[in-house]
């Protein structure tokens, strides 16, 4: 037992707060979209320029012109606004998108995040994703606890970093963590289990260290 | 005004300014507002070695694709690539080198090299790859990358709207890369989709002002590429 | 769309995030495009020993000049000044500090500030005093100086037209330090002149999104002040 | 007898090129404006955030919302366009601009200007002076050859510097001047003289070296 992606998503978006600007990766990020809380203004951000973003469009209303940073093709809103890349990333390095999630490779204890690249296969590049990881107010990763059985929360992430020290909360399809960067190191608690899991299920599919915060 | 920008088609637009080795900008992202058929047009011009700076590297048989079908291509500038197989096998096999640059650093750079910046500090990418090599430094407790500024011998823009004195709109999120490398070409040759008189745009609404562009041609009725069509079903 | 970004009025719109020594940011170019109303609510408001970043300083009674008859302002950060005596008064006395920054450094300061870039380099004020205590590096044979991004723990802005969004659009050439003075605010607050419904203005047209907009009051029908009148007959 | 203020304006027209966006300062560099060639197509800059800059208004047609860098009332016209304080020095401080024509109060034989303040007097700022000097291709200085008879052509600046080696020529009431900068070291040369303004006249009310390349 263990959370679905339609799950994971739904917890995610528990952390959505009224009035926020949001940028969801692709995948099971993309699917938080379907759970925002109904009376609550979420305006979603795409990376590649552009603001309130709507739902895909019905069929044969696909417009080319009118895509999300996933390449697909999307709708706008009447809050959109479009702008240049440059000006997408001003809002996104400069701090003013308050959550980002999405998801990862691997994930370790000091609150690293890897995400774009695998030594020796073939590399497609980092998209915005560092960017975004170094430059919005929370990151939120959304991720199979697991690679088929091998951990993906470490002591220390192996795979080249997107981001040093960035995660501020990993959803896994069983259970959810939280790091506190307060003090002098970062700590990683667990603060939730999904359904059905146990803490010792977690304990031993995770190999970074954690405090207990349930 | 007169017609001093306006070219008859994307070949002559491009005369005289394509050389081997040269450094290109296109826009885009994606399939989406791509300078199409100047690309075509730096394809029939047969110039080779090209350093191109672009967000994507097309699909295969459309944009940039074409160009590295024909091997014109020796450097990519991007962020993220490789939907198509032919760049998969070039860069694979060592024909194709690749600089992989986060994608606000790479509009960053290349609206810092329009604007006079050679260089600036960002948090982008401070503890990965990226930042190897290059200086990072710590203002007010954080640690930052410095990136430099980019420019390009030539600029490909694609633009929905122009006016003979070059001043630009975009459509929707066709706008993307397409500002900055418009200011970041020493010559921005432009295709538009409609091309007016001035004083036909408002000029509270124009993206790009004409200062920016060299030459210009109206390719009306482009074909515009999907590349993930995705719909949800009328209830 | 809720109403949550809009007060009834410019006091009520500052309320609870004035306070004494705080730095604040105010939009326009001389009197042109400045946010008056919010200017006046300062005043009234009391709020001392202000650091102003501001293109100028208005004139005697319009403007940041009534903030210097009051003597609320300590600091101005400005490229020019000294349209109005109570300025020259307080200067020459040493009752209030001037920072002098060139136009399009104070610009791209705030720019840099709003866009996460702690730092950039320009070749302007290269060998002057502008540069002085300041890093100059070289870069490709030419000197450039560091310059620091800039924020404000609140950010004036003056637009023509919102929408409950807080997308903004600005007049002619009443735009001027507005847009990157929105982005640059810990909290902006902007009036504006129009006030519509989300979906009113073209996603295409609009130049600050709403995004960084906190706080905005309608203030339908000011006065607008003309510093230079210059005209040409009708022949 | 020596050039006019409207001669001086005149003899800095003749530097325009068909195509030229170019910054024209308050005072004498205003008036160049009128001496556009016909036919010649000049996109005028204004810093505050304008493109294609109109002439005055018709009494009654001023428009607040529509002032130049001197703050004075203006026009638009068909190709004029309108953009941020930010985005205006982007243009140029990036080279994009083709003509600045300034005044001064002094300029130094390697090309050093200084225009903007005297020490123990009141100071109010370099406003774009700065930028426009560093950033544009062509800066050409108008001013008057002397101060009241005090040289402003000199071997230094003794005010603080606008910018560093940054004319390229100097358009006086008594002659043109042009700085060579190929070299290891500027040369001024003097290429022209004003109407009835002889070298002699020059040489005695210049403090700068300069060669005579008449």
């Amino acid at each position: 037992m263990a959370w679905t992606r339609e799950q994971m998503a739904q917890r995610a978006a528990q952390e959505l707060e009224d009035g926020f600007y949001v940028n969801l990766g692709i995948g099971i990020p993309t699917l938080v979209s379907n759970y925002i809380p109904e009376g609550m203004e979420i305006q979603l951000q795409s990376e590649n320029g552009m603001l309130g973003m709507g739902p895909f469009p019905y069929e044969g209303e696909e417009d080319a012109d009118l895509i999300n940073a996933g390449k697909q093709t999307v709708t706008e809103l009447p809050t959109t606004s479009y702008f240049s890349n440059a000006d997408s990333f001003a809002m996104i390095r400069g701090g003013h998108i308050n959550l980002s999630i999405l998801g990862a490779m691997q994930v370790a204890e000091n609150a690293d995040l890897a995400n774009w690249m695998i030594p020796g296969k073939m590399v497609k590049g980092m998209g915005g994703a560092m960017d975004l990881v170094a430059g919005v107010k929370k990151v939120i990763v959304v991720m199979e606890h697991t690679a088929k059985g091998t951990p993906k929360l470490l002591k220390t992430c192996n795979l080249p970093l997107t981001g040093q020290g960035v995660v501020d909360m990993v959803i896994t399809d069983m259970a959810v963590f939280a790091f506190d960067k307060e003090g002098e190191e970062v700590t990683m608690k667990l603060i939730e289990l999904a359904d059905g899991v146990t803490l010792e299920d977690v304990e031993a599919t995770t190999e970074a260290e954690f405090i207990v915060a349930l | 005004m007169s017609d001093r920008k306006i070219y008859a088609d994307a070949k002559t637009a491009l005369e005289g300014i394509l050389k081997d080795d040269m450094t290109l900008m296109s826009g885009g992202f994606g399939l989406c507002g791509i300078p199409e058929t100047l690309i075509e047009a730096v394809k029939d011009s047969g110039v080779k070695g090209l350093t191109v700076i672009s967000n994507n590297a097309g699909v295969d048989g459309i944009g940039l694709g074409v160009l590295l079908e024909s091997k014109q291509i020796s450097t990519m500038v991007s962020s993220y690539v490789g939907e198509n197989k032919m760049f998969a096998e070039q860069y694979l096999n060592g024909d194709l080198e690749v600089v992989f640059t986060p994608q606000g650093t790479l509009s960053e750079q290349i609206r810092a090299g329009g604007a006079g910046i050679p260089a600036f500090f960002t948090k982008t990418g401070v503890g990965t790859l990226v930042a190897e090599g290059k200086e990072v430094r710590n203002f007010d407790g954080e640690d930052y990358v410095m990136e430099m500024g980019l420019t390009a011998d030539v600029a490909l823009v694609h633009a929905y709207m122009a006016d003979k004195e070059g001043n630009l709109v975009f459509r929707k999120t066709a706008r993307n890369f397409n500002p900055m490398m418009a200011t970041a070409g020493k010559i921005t040759v432009v295709e538009v989709e409609h091309l007016v008189e001035p004083g036909e745009i408002d000029p509270d609404h124009i993206v790009v002002p004409g200062v920016y562009v060299q030459r210009i041609v109206h390719v009306p009725n482009p074909v515009k590429h999907i590349e993930k069509r995705t719909t949800r079903p009328r209830n």
